[in-house]
């Protein structure tokens, strides 16, 4: 191995290390600004090293190199603050498209030398290919729907799933063909695969509502690593294949995280075209009870800027007002807006909450009355039900035949999302179902209080 | 046997990024999203190794290869920048709370 | 107690029409200018005021001689104590007038805002520690000093119902190691949901009415429970005994030897003297001491914090007024297929309509 | 208050012989036999008691004639008040009796543990907020019932010494909205770190003794002072006033306009009245009544809970002697070059011996 | 490549996952077990597939690892559970010369071949032998300490860190040599390699007293893997490169959490030759204030079987009673003692840490006072004074013309660590200085209490 | 170019190493440290690969090898299951304190 090569390849391996140090630094507050330089010198690096490697067509790279960096920049610089993640998606798509550009150049230059290549680069070329085309059109759908020069509503034609599978199939079909050795007349399959990936990327995305294109871009984004990782893969570099996988990885995670935020699940978002299906949908899964975990509430928690604690007996017989008010200090420190509503006959003594609260020394102005907070529940994100059960139970409001109809509730079911806490299905001190443990947005937090807001609080601290 | 280390360091790869974030203050999700969309922008380097000095006779080559870094060099510079964009109000709205 | 202004300005903007009798709040520093600012009107003469009104609200049953002064028909609304006061039930029918029994109101969910037992009650075991405390020889809080360890009192509460629960809260506030009694099955639990701890003693089965009411003990289940009380009392420097079962006398729980028992200078505070009394020797109104020990019988304990006791009294008898109020018809709906107005009204239309009263007869 | 057999014991275990005066303990429900369990002697005949005594213990000062019956160089321990009983002092000195006096034990971290002033106001700050609660016609905290939310009742301590302390922790815990005033520079942080809230009032310059105790205020700071709390105390529940100055008279903080702008069924507790009271118009021992407004005199605030004001002054005695006894010489070393006993020891060997009293002569 | 070379490497691949994934569940009480199955399976997967190769000598191989096994198994059947750190020892001791076998290995070969080997090669063969023998001995050493066989003192002459530090110049410089391709008698150089390395294990380990064996095991385990790290590349294997390098980097950072659980540097624990030296060098630090991070407080806090709160006046004003209380209680459900120690005259006022402490609903059985806790104080694993000053001052004890001489203090100095937060060094109340933040077991936690404490809290829940 | 990956593999795998523990409970110092002990038995394979066949003539080379698997058998076997009985006790013990 010669010195500059030897050289280039330990830039390479610093430069993924930058890449490394740079997306951990990125997940937290305090680095993430700085790991955003780290990232970036590690591109530089590997772009010098890459220029350092000779034999290279400098006009044209230095021409490339120079307009897109000016489009960047420009396009960086003067998008405004709102419209942000959009132009993420149009960065996104270009990179898919150049990943998809250099395999079809890899594969461009071997055919015209005559040289055939073997499957083991031809499988990463289609990888390249189909990933980093379905990226590019699909981010650049994801654009429009943002910056709305597209709709953003779903786009939804019937057979839509079916025609998708279907595409999917043949464009794999014809990957595997594109792989065989025997097979001749690649380079049409080459541009069957480009064109099929195109198409895939609008079809993929259309159906989306607007609201959920933060994680499609997120999930393209991820992609567009694998088509970088493919790409590596095409033309054997390890810097690509490192950082292509990372960014691949952690894209992942993100967007699962993403769809734990919205308390939805990936496959939902991707496939339910939500946003023009949501009606129906919700009304199919009455009756159906939504556990989750403390883990997951977590996310939704996290997101939130207005909680509401509604404490009842439960919170009383756990003892849990302690670890309430921690939790409560901890999302108020992070500047959530936190209230606790008492309803008056929430436990077992005129005042038992307050008594609670009070030794828990939750400040007497964060605490609301019914009346007060009722009104401005729909703008509450995520309402936490603390062991309370008829003081929130809406067939005081609904239902005519129940014994509380009538009595003024703390109408939790109409917040964003609401978080039950208790053990069991049982019901409370007046014996009577409770329709919040089947709405659509409640979710259920079984266990001893104490113990699902001590979970919570943990998920808060590291 | 490259392939075989090639796929080590994929492997590798893959479990670090998969190590590299859990918990992540919403906040941070578009700048991650968005910084980590400036790396995939890596691909560049498969732009420029493209441009093989030893092509230049094939206009078509050229044609991909300028393409491919253009979008490329769009994806990294204005990632990196819109990143750096996006952190600074972040910090600045932090520093407004205080 | 008296109504309060806040909740005659509540009446009159549901659209009735509201005297008040003059010098009615004195007690609690409201003026009869701050009642005619809230819309009422002023009444000098009693039997003026009863004679026009078509409801009538007080606190307490009216005077017998009073009966005769309502029109026919008139409603009445106040504490009537009707399981013992059979006499005044009685006459109220024959006056034709609608009764309703305040403390008759079902302890319902939805009931509870109308539920003066239960917002009386709550106050009384607020200031049935702050009696006490006021009356020992000690503080209640630990306190470590370098004048040596004040250990905490020990409080005692008998009977876990509204009023316990808030002596148990209030006594828990304060520092004092806090510890409590009752049959009802589920009251361990709620007894802890405060902090305190639950005296374990094994009675066998014990009952609780659909209601939410006790159900009286067996003579072998109460001497087991006196017995299983006694040690607790003995350490105690604060007892409090609230147990009451509804519309019978009290049970006696402490009985004069546990008391000469207990240390010289603890209370025992009798929150059932007005029924009868949970301790032997308790006398209504008054503060009697056995052996050092001093047991207060004070009554109407709500009433010395009057404010706040008007304060919920006059909101109960709002709510009650502002569910059952038939705008249209411009009078209260006295429909006894309501559960609650079934529960309250105890005479009308001549005759006494109460199921539970009837049935115990 | 009275010595207690736990403290006799102590004493008896260092070596000292001990009488007691029979029936001492008979109000804090303690016995002779208790007494002499301890190991204590008990004498009937207090002139004998008092004139084999080298060491004589008490909670006030001697009756006149009761000083000649001292032997000479007797030791007496005891409350003098010194600052204002200058002729007691001096025949305290002409008896030739070494007299100690508990309020000059100086406030400093070693001596705490004799600390009787400390102990003493910490009883009382608890006593005043209790007695506050019992008179008072509201509840203190805050409960939101079906019947209306009831709101926390405010509760304002003027002087946030260690009695003014303890009643801001006692009104903390029984959940009312307390803020607090002092005059001393470090007292907002110490009010706080009880979770209350300090009422700021800017006074310029205010100072602070070596000893920690408060300096009296310019006239015009005062003026200052009375109207910057004037709008708190209107909007008072209960008004708690501890603001003393060591061997002054207590300054008036709450005149008599003040009272009259507060509501009506308020309380207040004056705890300086026996130092010429911190509110216009209180009466030593009396519960004075202006404009619905109790305001409490109550002298003695620790004696409402003699038997722990008896344990911790017990302590603070037997502390003191433990802390002075020379065994070896057998006796109590009186060596003026120890802070302490310089600070306490007012009378000695024939004349007055203490520097603070002798400059304020 | 061969099909059965593929799946070899492949199995490689494999394997190396299974010991990530052992490696970090054995991080966690909930997955250890498992993790430890799932890092063995990894070996067996590892084994197997080099067997796989063919071409080996299995007889001489069934020999050795019947009788390794048998060896291996009974001994670790048959060991006390008290004797089984000393176990790891002897076994990790056995893993370094393994590794260094390997590493000669390779050069008898080429050498017998007379085939020269390139510096890439040599130099690993260098590492794997130095480090494995460094390991070798230096686990003998440390197994014959713990089990007593040796001495457990520190054994210490003069100018032996001189010496020390001589040899393993010299024996670099041999490495040296041994790499370059112009210099002859490599045999004999290796040779004197393998000499040096053994001496220098003991040499090591020798001056390290019995008590810090088990960082001095861990380290040594790192090494190990380092040494194994080194022989992958000797023979060009991925495998032993993935393991050794995972076990000497997840070494290395369990090292230093041992070392802070210990309240020890690393080159305190090394070099000092602690148990003799300890007592002239305590006097030396005299006068010298130890702050400490909340993030090392942990752990010490997380290993202590003992815990005792001392709170003072500082904690009313940092109104931390709740944070107080639920590190308590995080303690206490771990299994720790704890106990709150109040000082009659702590704060402002008589009974001020009972009202504040009953309010954050600490136990009154929890509760202890001076003249009960002191006698006991030795046993106490980590004092936490929370913004307490005069009452925890020894001078009240040791300085006969302190004001304050002769009260009884809390004698925190006397438990084996302590922490003391505060914002300062400034005096408390009575206004004198405190010689407890100047002693030697005594670390200052600078900072609001409260956050101090939840910053504590915050390390105990991930 | 193979030395490069490998060292790229090395680099990696120590940021796995590093990323992979961070906060372990002072129970499980022993036993992980014992299981990592028991990974780094890994040198078995190089062992392994030691005794080739074509060497079975030199009886140096079969003592280096054969020494080198009995020592690296007795690291893996010993080490997987001394850390199986601590593991063992650990659970136990835990299972006992509730
Ligand atoms: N305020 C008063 O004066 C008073 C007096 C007497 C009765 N009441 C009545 O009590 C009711 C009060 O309503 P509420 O909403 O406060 O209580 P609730 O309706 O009685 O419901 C309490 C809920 O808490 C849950 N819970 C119990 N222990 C728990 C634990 N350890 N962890 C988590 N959850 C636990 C129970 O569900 P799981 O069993 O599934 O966990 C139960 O459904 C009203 O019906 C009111 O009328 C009030
Ligand atoms: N008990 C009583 O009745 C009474 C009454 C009056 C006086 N005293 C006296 O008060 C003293 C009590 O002793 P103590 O040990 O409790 O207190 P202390 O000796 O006064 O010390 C308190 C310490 O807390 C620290 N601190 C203050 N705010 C803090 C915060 N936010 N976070 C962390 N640390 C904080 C201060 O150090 P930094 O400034 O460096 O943070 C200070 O050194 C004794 O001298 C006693 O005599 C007692
Ligand atoms: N639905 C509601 O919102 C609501 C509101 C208030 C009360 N309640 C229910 O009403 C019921 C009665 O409450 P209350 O406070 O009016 O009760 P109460 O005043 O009738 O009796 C007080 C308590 O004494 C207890 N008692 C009776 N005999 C006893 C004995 N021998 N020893 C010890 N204790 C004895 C009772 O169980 C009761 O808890 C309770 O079950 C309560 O939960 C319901
Ligand atoms: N060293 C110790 O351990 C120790 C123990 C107890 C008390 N002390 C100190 O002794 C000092 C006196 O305490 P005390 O309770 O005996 O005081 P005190 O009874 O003499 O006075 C009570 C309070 O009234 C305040 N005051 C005076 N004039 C006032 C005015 N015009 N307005 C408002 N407040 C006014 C004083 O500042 C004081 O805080 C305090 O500084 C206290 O910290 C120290």
């Amino acid at each position: 191995m010669s010195t500059t090569q030897l050289i280039i390849e330990l830039c390479y391996i610093v430069a993924a290390g930058l890449f490394i140090f740079g997306i951990k630094m990125l997940g937290s507050a305090k680095t993430a600004k700085r790991g955003n330089l780290v990232s970036s010198l590690g591109m530089l690096l590997a772009v010098v090293a890459t220029l350092a490697k000779g034999g290279l067509d400098y006009r044209w790279i230095a021409g490339g190199i120079i307009v897109g960096g000016l489009i960047g920049a420009v396009a960086a610089k003067r998008v405004a603050m709102t419209a942000m993640p959009e132009m993420v998606a149009l960065f996104n798509g270009f990179g898919g498209i150049a990943s998809l550009l250099v395999g079809w150049a890899e594969y461009h230059r071997s055919w015209s030398s005559g040289f055939p290549l073997h499957w083991g680069s031809l499988l990463p070329i289609f990888l390249a290919v189909l990933i980093g085309g379905i990226t590019f059109t699909g981010s650049m759908v994801a654009y429009g729907k943002l910056s709305e020069k597209l709709s953003s509503k779903p786009l939804l034609f019937p057979g839509q799933g079916l025609f998708n599978a279907l595409l999917l199939v043949i464009v794999i079909g014809i990957g595997i063909a594109y792989c065989m050795p025997t097979i001749e007349a690649k380079y049409a399959l080459l541009l069957a695969i480009v064109g099929i990936s195109l198409v895939l990327g609008v079809l993929a995305v259309i159906p989306i509502g607007g609201g959920d294109m933060p994680v499609v871009i997120s999930l393209l984004n991820s992609y567009s690593g694998i088509a970088a990782c493919a790409a590596g893969f095409v033309i054997s570099n390890k810097v690509l294949i490192v950082a292509g996988a990372l960014v691949g990885a952690s894209g992942l995670i993100l967007t699962a995280i993403m769809c734990k935020a919205m308390n939805r699940s990936l496959t939902n978002v991707l496939f339910s075209g939500f946003g023009s299906a949501g009606g129906s949908q919700g009304a199919a899964v009455e009756g159906e009870v939504n556990p989750i975990s403390a883990d997951d509430a977590y996310y939704i928690l996290e997101a939130a800027s207005s909680v509401l604690f509604v404490p009842g007996y439960g919170m009383a017989v756990a003892q849990a007002q302690h670890a309430v008010r921690e939790l409560g200090s901890i999302l108020t420190a992070r500047g959530t807006d936190v209230r606790y509503a008492v309803h008056p006959v929430a436990g077992r003594m005129p005042g038992h909450m307050n008594v609670l609260l009070a030794e828990a020394n939750v400040d007497y102005d964060q605490l609301v009355e019914p009346d007060d907070v009722n009104p401005t529940m729909g703008s509450v994100d995520v309402c936490l039900v603390i062991g309370a059960n008829d003081v929130v139970n809406p067939a005081a409001r609904e239902d005519t035949t129940s014994p509380i109809y009538g009595m003024p509730i703390i109408e939790v079911d109409r917040a964003r999302t609401v978080f039950v806490l208790k053990r069991s299905m049982r019901s409370g001190f007046a014996g009577i179902e409770n329709p919040l443990f089947f709405k659509e947005n409640s979710r259920m937090l079984f266990g001893d209080a104490k113990t699902s807001i001590t979970h919570l609080i943990e998920q808060f601290k590291d | 046997m490259d392939t075989i280390n090639l796929l080590f360091i994929l492997i590798l790869s893959v479990f670090i990024g998969f190590e590299l974030i859990s918990k992540v203050p919403s906040t941070l999700h578009t700048p991650l999203m968005s910084g980590s969309n400036a790396i995939s922008g890596i691909t560049i380097v498969g732009a420029l190794l493209a441009l093989h000095a030893g092509d230049a006779h094939d206009p078509w080559m050229i044609g991909l290869g300028v393409a491919a870094v253009i979008f490329a060099s769009i994806n990294v510079v204005g990632g990196y920048l819109v990143t750096d964009r996006m952190l600074g109000m972040f910090i600045q709205k932090r520093s407004d709370d205080k | 107690m008296a109504m309060i202004p806040a909740s005659i300005a509540k009446l009159v903007k549901l659209g009735l029409e509201v005297q008040v009798e003059a010098g009615l709040g004195r007690h609690i520093h409201v003026t009869d200018d701050a009642y005619r600012d809230a819309g009422a009107g002023i009444t000098l003469d009693r039997r003026q005021l009863i004679g026009e009104a078509d409801i009538v609200l007080r606190v307490r049953r009216p005077p017998d001689d009073e009966i005769a002064w309502f029109r026919q028909g008139a409603i009445h609304i106040s504490y009537l104590d009707p399981f013992n006061e059979k006499e005044l039930v009685q006459r109220l029918a024959a006056a034709h007038v609608s009764a309703i029994s305040m403390e008759m109101i079902p302890r319902t969910t939805l009931a509870q805002k109308m539920d003066a037992l239960s917002s009386q009650a709550s106050l009384a075991g607020y200031v049935s520690v702050i009696l006490a405390a006021e009356r020992l020889n000690r503080v209640l809080p630990m306190m470590m000093t370098p004048a040596g360890t004040i250990t905490p009192s020990n409080v005692f509460v008998l009977g876990a119902g509204v009023a316990g629960l808030q002596a148990i809260a209030t006594a828990k506030r304060l520092g004092a190691r806090v510890t409590a009694f009752d049959i009802r099955p589920s009251s361990a639990m709620e007894v802890e949901s405060l902090g305190a701890k639950f005296l374990k003693i094994d009675l066998g089965e014990t009952g609780q009415t659909k209601e939410g009411y006790a159900v009286e003990l067996s003579p072998e289940q109460l001497a087991k429970q006196r017995e299983g009380q006694a040690r607790q009392c003995a350490q105690s420097d604060i007892v409090i005994t609230t147990a009451q079962l509804f519309g019978r006398k009290a049970p006696v729980l402490i009985t004069r030897d546990v008391v000469e028992r207990m240390k010289p200078g603890s209370v025992i505070v009798d929150m059932a003297v007005e029924s009868g009394g949970n301790v032997e020797g308790s006398r209504l109104d008054e503060e009697v001491e056995i052996n050092g020990v001093r047991i207060l019988g004070h009554g109407n304990l709500p009433g010395r914090v009057p404010d706040h006791a008007s304060q919920v009294y006059a909101s109960n008898l709002t709510n009650l007024i502002t569910h059952f109020w038939d705008s249209e018809a411009g009078r209260l709906s006295l429909d006894t297929s309501d559960e609650i107005m079934r529960g309250c009204l105890v005479t009308h239309a001549g005759s006494i309509v109460n199921e539970r009263l009837n049935m115990r007869k």
